[in-house]
């Protein structure tokens, strides 16, 4: 993985409706999780409902995260849809 | 001990209450949940589920969620079990046992992990049933028992 | 199987976990408490603990409030075993388990019948330790427990 | 047990004091769990306690009971301490 990289992952329903579980994004400076969002959803079809009615859950480096979290290059993003473990 | 387990194997409450007894001699309550995969969910005629989970952010956040506890109430040992990939009806999906000196520290923090696991534990659950599959929607009942443990 | 059981003879929770765990495909939840005899109590330096109870009287009381847990909350199993005699340190003293559809539930009757249990069973303990023994005195913060659940 | 009497228990801690865990008294019509304890307490010694500063739970027929629970013929009352179970 390059320096100015991030590596985006999927979960659960989005994984299977996007058809991927994970790709590699260039990662400008300023970035943040919302725009990365943003950015996939403008993508159109199943794309667009990342920024659609169903709540998106984010995780930045495996920790819970919002849309205005800050990314790097080398790190790791999460899109899923809420969680229903337990 | 590991305190947090998360994979396809099956658990054995029987083998997990005995490590909670074995806390020492001022463990005077043991408190335990079982989950169980129930024959009623958003759909009929459900056949069993499948579990995906985040590997290494689950263990993480359950991890954060024992230390919170361990602020809040009196904990001498805890475990916490997940199950993810396939599961058939009446099988056992999650595991959380709680030694502490007193009965009302068992029952918090048992109480309290089942329910913030339930809303901030990156599991996702898809029912499977005669006629397809399904991924279960998060319960607003659930997000509000998780809430009442905030502040 | 039956639902009370008082008497000396140590129990073993993982039986009763599967008795609990096979009371149908709708059960999605099973809740267990045990408590132990611990080394802290209103002495220093116990040893153990003697348990006596009101025989008949203790079974009827548990059976009645096991009645008012069943029409308060879905219940599909529950299990409560009291021991009396002499204890030593970490000896098992109480089991409560609660098989239901839902953790809500199960918690719920699982913690409410230890509760009221402490309050209005008539067992009665004796702290035993190393310069003589000790009627436990009622706790005032059992009568508060015991009395949130009522109305 | 003849028919006018009443079986009277008691346990714990004041089965040890007051030194036996049963006696029959007898029971006289319009009687009252309440008009037991006193009648006992008059005995005086250990016995004072029953109506002293430290509580005393009833049972009549193993059923929780209070002083003006009415006591019959052929009944089992029981005297003890708070519980402490559990």
């Amino acid at each position: 993985m390059s320096d100015q990289t991030v590596t985006v992952r999927f979960f659960a329903r989005l994984r299977e409706e996007l058809g991927t579980d994970r790709e590699t994004l260039p990662c400008e400076p300023g970035q943040t999780a919302g725009n990365l969002l943003e950015q996939l959803s403008s993508r159109g079809g199943a794309w667009a409902q990342l920024t659609g009615d169903q709540p998106v859950m984010i995780a930045v480096n495996q920790a819970m995260a919002k849309p205005a979290t800050p990314v790097q290059p080398g790190d790791e993003v999460a899109f899923f849809p809420p969680v229903t473990g337990g | 001990m590991e305190e947090v387990r998360i994979g396809e194997a099956d658990f054995d409450p029987a083998a997990e209450y005995e490590s909670l007894r074995d806390s020492g001699s001022g463990t005077g309550a043991i408190a335990t949940f079982t989950g169980l995969v129930r024959d009623s969910g958003d759909l009929q005629g459900v056949t069993g589920l499948y579990l995906e989970h985040y590997p290494g952010m689950t263990e993480q956040v359950i991890s954060d969620l024992i230390r919170q506890a361990r602020e809040r109430w009196d904990v001498r040992r805890v475990k916490v079990i997940h199950r993810v990939g396939t599961l058939r009806l009446s099988d056992q999906i999650v595991f959380v046992g709680v030694a502490s000196a007193h009965r009302g520290d068992a029952f918090a923090v048992c109480q309290f992990l089942m329910d913030v696991l339930k809303t901030s534990a990156p599991f996702w659950k898809k029912e499977l049933t005669e006629s397809g599959e399904h991924w279960v929607a998060q319960k607003d009942s659930d997000l509000a028992v998780g809430g009442r443990w905030e502040g």
